[in-house]
This record gives structure tokens, sequence and C-alpha cells, in this order.
């Protein structure tokens, strides 16, 4: 079991470099299209082409928790460490991805709102999520045991996915005696094409990160686990 | 500086950069961090095993 | 009888072999089923005695025993079968104090109970005669003496190679994981694996 | 089901046994709600607004410690090693302990709200349906509490490692329970009450079930 630990793909070690050059590349081209080419929005002016990053970067944390969430059923479910590994990859690219939407939201609630944060459900919840990985991240590095804490962080993952719906459906109501719902971002068609390019750009990123991170993970969990010396 | 609220924003520009920036900074500083952690492992490991 | 030097492996196996540690390479059965796929099925059948005493401090030693008979769910295991077990330990005077105020001895006494209560086919002891006082060691000899009347097989892991020999049929001597010596308790060797 | 009888038998008995550690815990969470009406001020109007917000706050942080000790017992001589090794089910001996600390979250609360209706001015409102939150509450606390606590309790540094994993997770019921509360006790015009009642029964019925399910995971080595 220990030794199926690595990825099938370890020899090549230029795709993931590759597919995550491919995907800056992208990111790129769709932000300079969407600063440079793409019409002012009638209201928003030229704060809306923050939705051109935060959008595709929104679509994909939440890509990269749903990711999580399968590579933690599987690892409860297969064994190994295969899953476990793609599990914390994903898990801290989704962490960082979620930090990043934050950070944008509340850049683009400044102007828009006069606050920099307006308690929007979306973004609370992936506030939420930040701190819910964060703390099963921290599991990990509490945990030493290579197979406890698979099975550990598989549960904890499994546990907080299920509670994004809920967190985003308390927050939405919670938030709704406050004020009325912040204005969804509409994108009309015009101003489709940038968002489209760098959500596949930040895709390719992420997948290309992920596959790296979960290569990191092996790695470790290869030394850690030194098979025992051959007996004589 | 920017009107806020209902009306029509004008400007702006410095959130617009500051969201890019900071999105630039932090996706190409990750994947610097893991290039750099996955050059340290495999070193790690070249030296042992293989 | 198990023997061999501290972290000679003896503690693991016996773990590995009651299902409480899972082999991370290679299969173990007891009892003729494997300790993964029939866990459930081996638990049922095996009795562990390990170093830690798996006892509540808070519960006295009859609480203890009682516990164990309801969640075994055996009618005839009620509390006059606890008390019955506790005398044959020596413990009946002391079967309403909290085990917090128990010796190490006592402790291992309840432990012994324990695994006498189940009456399991097989019996995992480690180092049933640790901490235990000489008239302790007779009383283990008659749980050993006992389990094997009432057809348990017992694997004991001790370093009394004495009385090992005295009361097991075969003997295995562990290094490092590996089995070093393996045969008939009789002819086990004084310091077999133990010196040196 | 007699197995979870067995081990709700055994999680009470362990609980009054170390009852003194509750009358630390209830402390503890007085204390907090003395501290917060310190750090917003004498003000009997701030107070008596917020005063939901914080008795829950204090039963939130008091029940981490509660959930924290609640698995002491168990990991002292490998006790519930011993008991899984018989064999217990895994599923009985989480629900045993997850009911019995439910309880204790709950007697837990009851008698924090005395105290807000002192300190804060409260007007306690219905006692029956504040009962009942507390109750719904303290369960979303409970289920996904006991599973954290069995995990970090094998762990060095579970006690922050508890709070880190339980807080994100009890958003919702937070939210829904402080805002449930002080429906109660200060009158619901527009009958939220039932909504938030919903949301917080939704929460424990998926808890319940689901950390049923993963916890024997956890405590197999």
């Amino acid at each position: 079991m220990a030794t199926a630990v690595m990825d099938t793909k370890t020899s090549d070690t230029s795709t993931p470099y590759m597919v995550a050059g491919a995907g800056l590349l992208l990111l790129v081209v769709g932000s300079y299209w969407g600063l440079a080419y793409a019409p002012r929005e009638t209201y928003m002016g030229d704060v809306q082409r923050i939705m051109y990053v935060h959008v595709p970067t929104a679509w994909n944390a939440m890509l990269a928790f749903t990711f999580a969430f399968g590579c933690a059923i599987a690892s409860l479910i297969r064994g190994g460490y295969r899953w476990d590994t793609r599990l914390e990859a994903s898990m801290e690219v989704g962490v960082v991805l979620s930090t990043l939407l934050c950070i944008q939201g509340a850049i683009w609630a400044k102007p828009t709102w006069g606050v920099w944060w307006d308690w929007d459900p979306r973004l609370t919840t992936t506030a939420v999520l930040v701190l819910a990985f964060s703390g099963i991240i921290a599991l990990r590095s509490f945990v030493d045991d290579p197979g406890r804490r698979a099975v550990w962080s598989a549960v904890a993952a499994i546990i907080a996915y299920v509670d994004v719906p809920i967190v985003y459906f308390s927050v939405k109501w919670w938030n709704s005696l406050h004020q009325m719902q912040s204005t969804p971002e509409t994108v009309s068609k015009a101003f489709h094409w940038p968002l489209r390019i760098n959500a596949i750009g930040i895709l390719l990123l992420m997948w290309g990160l992920i596959a790296l991170r979960a290569r990191i993970a092996a790695l470790r969990l290869e030394r850690q686990l030194q098979p025992p010396p051959e007996a004589a | 500086m920017t009107g806020i609220g209902v009306g029509v924003i004008e400007g702006g520009w410095e959130f617009v950069w500051g969201a890019y920036g900071a999105s630039a900074v932090i996706l190409i500083g990750y994947a610097v961090s893991i290039h750099r952690r996955y050059r340290a492992e495999r070193r790690r490991t070249g030296q042992g095993a293989r | 009888m198990l023997a061999g030097r501290n972290g000679s492996g003896k503690s693991t196996l016996l773990r590995v072999l009651a299902t409480a540690l899972r082999p991370d390479l290679g299969t173990a059965r007891v009892a003729g089923l494997d300790v993964v796929h029939d866990r459930d099925e081996v638990r049922s059948r095996v009795a562990l005695l390990d170093h830690k005493s798996q006892v509540y401090d808070v519960f006295s030693a009859l609480e203890n025993l009682e516990l164990v008979a309801r969640f075994l769910g055996d009618p005839k295991r009620d509390r006059a079968r606890c008390m019955a077990v506790l005398e044959e330990v020596g413990l009946a005077d002391r079967a309403r104090g909290p085990v917090a105020e128990f010796s190490a001895g006592m402790r291992k006494r309840l432990a012994l109970a324990r695994v006498l209560l189940k009456a399991p086919d097989v019996a995992l002891l480690d180092e049933p005669y640790g901490e235990l006082d000489p008239p302790g060691f007779r009383l283990v000899d008659g749980v050993l003496d006992r389990l094997r009347r009432q057809g348990s097989t017992v694997v004991m892991a001790t370093h009394l190679v004495d009385r090992g020999r005295e009361h097991c049929d075969r003997a295995l001597v562990l290094a490092a994981g590996g089995v070093e010596w393996d045969g008939a308790a009789r002819q086990l060797p004084a310091d077999a694996g133990i010196v040196a | 089901m007699t197995q979870a009888l067995v081990a709700l038998r055994k999680d009470a008995l362990l609980q009054w046994r170390t009852r003194g550690r509750f009358v630390a815990v209830f402390v503890f969470g007085a204390t907090a709600l003395l501290l917060f009406s310190f750090a917003i001020g004498p003000s009997a109007g701030a107070l008596r607004q917020h005063a939901a917000g914080f008795l829950w706050l204090a039963l939130m942080l008091a029940s981490t410690l509660a959930l924290g000790d609640s698995f002491h017992g168990e990991m002292e001589n490998r006790a519930l090693e011993g008991l899984v090794l018989l064999p217990a089910s895994p599923v009985a001996l989480y629900y045993g302990k997850a009911l019995a600390n439910w309880a204790q979250l709950a007697l837990l609360g009851v008698a924090l709200v005395p105290f807000m209706v002192v300190l804060y001015d409260a007007p306690p409102g219905g006692a029956l349906p504040l009962i009942g939150l507390i109750l719904l509450g303290t369960a979303g606390l409970s289920f996904p509490g006991t599973l954290y606590a069995a995990m970090t309790v094998q762990v060095r540094g579970s006690q922050t490692l508890l709070p880190l994993l339980l807080f994100p997770l009890v958003v919702p019921v937070l939210l829904a329970a402080v805002s449930a509360t002080s429906l109660v006790m200060t009158g619901d015009p527009m009958d939220q009450l039932r909504s938030w009642t919903l949301l917080l029964v939704c929460f424990d019925l998926i808890y319940a079930s689901l950390c049923g399910l993963l916890f024997g995971r956890v405590v197999e080595s």
C-alpha cells in the first residue's frame, strides 16, 4: 500500500509546468483584453473590470474544493496515499485561491459600496471556507502518522465541504435583514470573452499547481515512509 | 475620487490595478513557491534513493 | 510464547493479531480469519491483554467488568459472573473502589479479569507477569491453565523464560521484527534472544 | 441498538463521575458573559440588544472545553480501544458520547440563561422556545464537536485544534441560534423564527448522520 504513493506520470515532470505556463499565458491575454479592449460598463465604469479576474477566481476556487471533496471520498474508500496527496494539494490551492478571492472582493466592494467588506453571502461563505480548510491543513501538520493524517483530513474535508451550502444560506438569510441583495455581477454578452479566457487560464494554472503540489506531498511521504530495510 | 453608490462610478482605476496586482502577486508568488519546494524535494530525494 | 528483547516486535505483533493495529504490509490470520477483512469476526473471538489496562479510572472494578459484559451482550455474564471473575483475580474485596486508586499490579489483575470474562478462543497476553507480585505470578499461572482448559489458545509475550517453558508448548524468539528461533518451549535455551 | 444504550449509560455515568469539570466549564461560561459586558460598557441598551449573541458566544467557547474533556476518560488507559476491540460498534460509541455531550451542553446553556437575564437585563421571552433553541443549537455543536474531539484528543495541541476545526463549521449554528434567540426574546414581527429553526434542525440532522458514519474511521488506528 505504501508503495502506491507516486503518481503514474512521475517520470515526465514537464507536463504540469507546461499546463501551468499555458494557464498563465491565457490569464495575461484575458486580463489584457478585459483591461484594454472591453467596453466600460454603463453603471460600474472601469471598476467592473475587476470582474474579469474575480469571477474566474471564484469558479476555480469552488472547483478546487469540489476536487478536494472528491479526493477525500476516494482516499477514504480506496485507501493508499495517492488520493491523499491530491487532497493535500487541492486543499492548499483552494485556500490560496479563496484567500485571493476575498482580497479581490474587498477591493471591488470599496468603490462600489464604500466599505471593504459588504457581507455578500458568496464572499462571506468563501471566508468561512478559507478558515475551515486552513484548519484542516493545520490538522495535517499536527498529525505525524501518515495513515491517520490521511483518514482524518479526509473526514474533516468531507464535513467542511458539506457545510458550504448551509453556510451560504444562513449568511444569505442573516444578511438579507440588513441590506437589499447586492447586485450580482451582471455580465453582459460583450464582456464574456475575457471572462472565459481567464477562467480557462486559472483552471490550467490550478491544474498544473495541484499536480506539482501533489508530487511534493508524494515525495515527502515517500521519505517519511522509508520502507523497512528488506529482511535479509 | 469615485462617486460611490447608485450613480455612475468614474475612475476607480486604482482599485482595478490593485485587484489585478494582488491577483498577479499571489498567483505567481504561489507558483514560484511550489516550484521551489518541488525542486528542493526532488534534490533531497534525488540524492537519496534514485 | 513470544520472547525477545525490548523493541523486537512482540507487542506490535500482538496488537496486529488483536486488530488494534492495521498491518502496513503483509497479512495476518487469527483462528483462520484475516485480521483486515474479517476484522469484526476476529475481534469477537480474540481478547487482548495490553500493557495499557484499557479500564476506566473513574469507574469501579465491578463497573468496568459489567460494562464489558453489557457490550458483549451475553445474559449469562451477569453481575454474579463478574464478581466470580474478580474473585479469581483476587480483587473481590476491591470490587467497588474506583480504579483510580489501584496499583499497577491491581490494574493488571483487572485487565486479566477482562480477558477471563470474555473467555475468548484466542487470548493475546502482553507481559501478563509484568508489575505483579509473587502471588500474582501464581495467579497468572492459574489463569493460563484455566484458559487452556477452556480450550483457548494463548499467545503470551514474556521475558520470564522459565515460566514460559513450563506453561507453553511452542516458543518463538523475535529479533528486530523477524523470527530468530522457533521450536518447542521445552527446548527454549535459557538465554535465547535475550542475552547479546 | 442496545449497544447504543449501553454506551449512553456509560457516558452519562462517566460525566456524572467527573461533574466537577462541568462546574468549571460553567464558571468559564459565566466569566465569558461577564467579560463581554466589560467589553461593551455598562449601557443597558447595548447589552440588551446583543444579549443573545453573547449567550451563544459564551456557550460556544465553554462547549469546546467540555467537548475537549469528554474524551480524556476514554484515552487514559486506552479504554476506548478496549471497547472497540470487544467489538463494540463505533456508531453506538459515537451516539452514546454525542448524546451525553449534547445533554451536558444543553444543561450548560440553560444554566447560563439566568446569568444573561440578570447581567444584560435581557427579557427572557418564552422559556419553552428558549430551551427548545438551546437544545437545537447545542446539538449542532455536539454532533460535529464530538467527532472532532475524538480526533484532536489523540494529538498534542488539541486545545487549539478543536476550536480551529469546529468554529468555522458551526457558523450556521451561531447565526441561526443567535437570530432565533433574539427573535424569541424581543418578539418576531416578520415570523422568521420558523426558518431559523428549520435551518438548525437541518444542520443537526445532516451532521448527526454524517458524523455517525465517519466516526468509525476516526477511532480505528
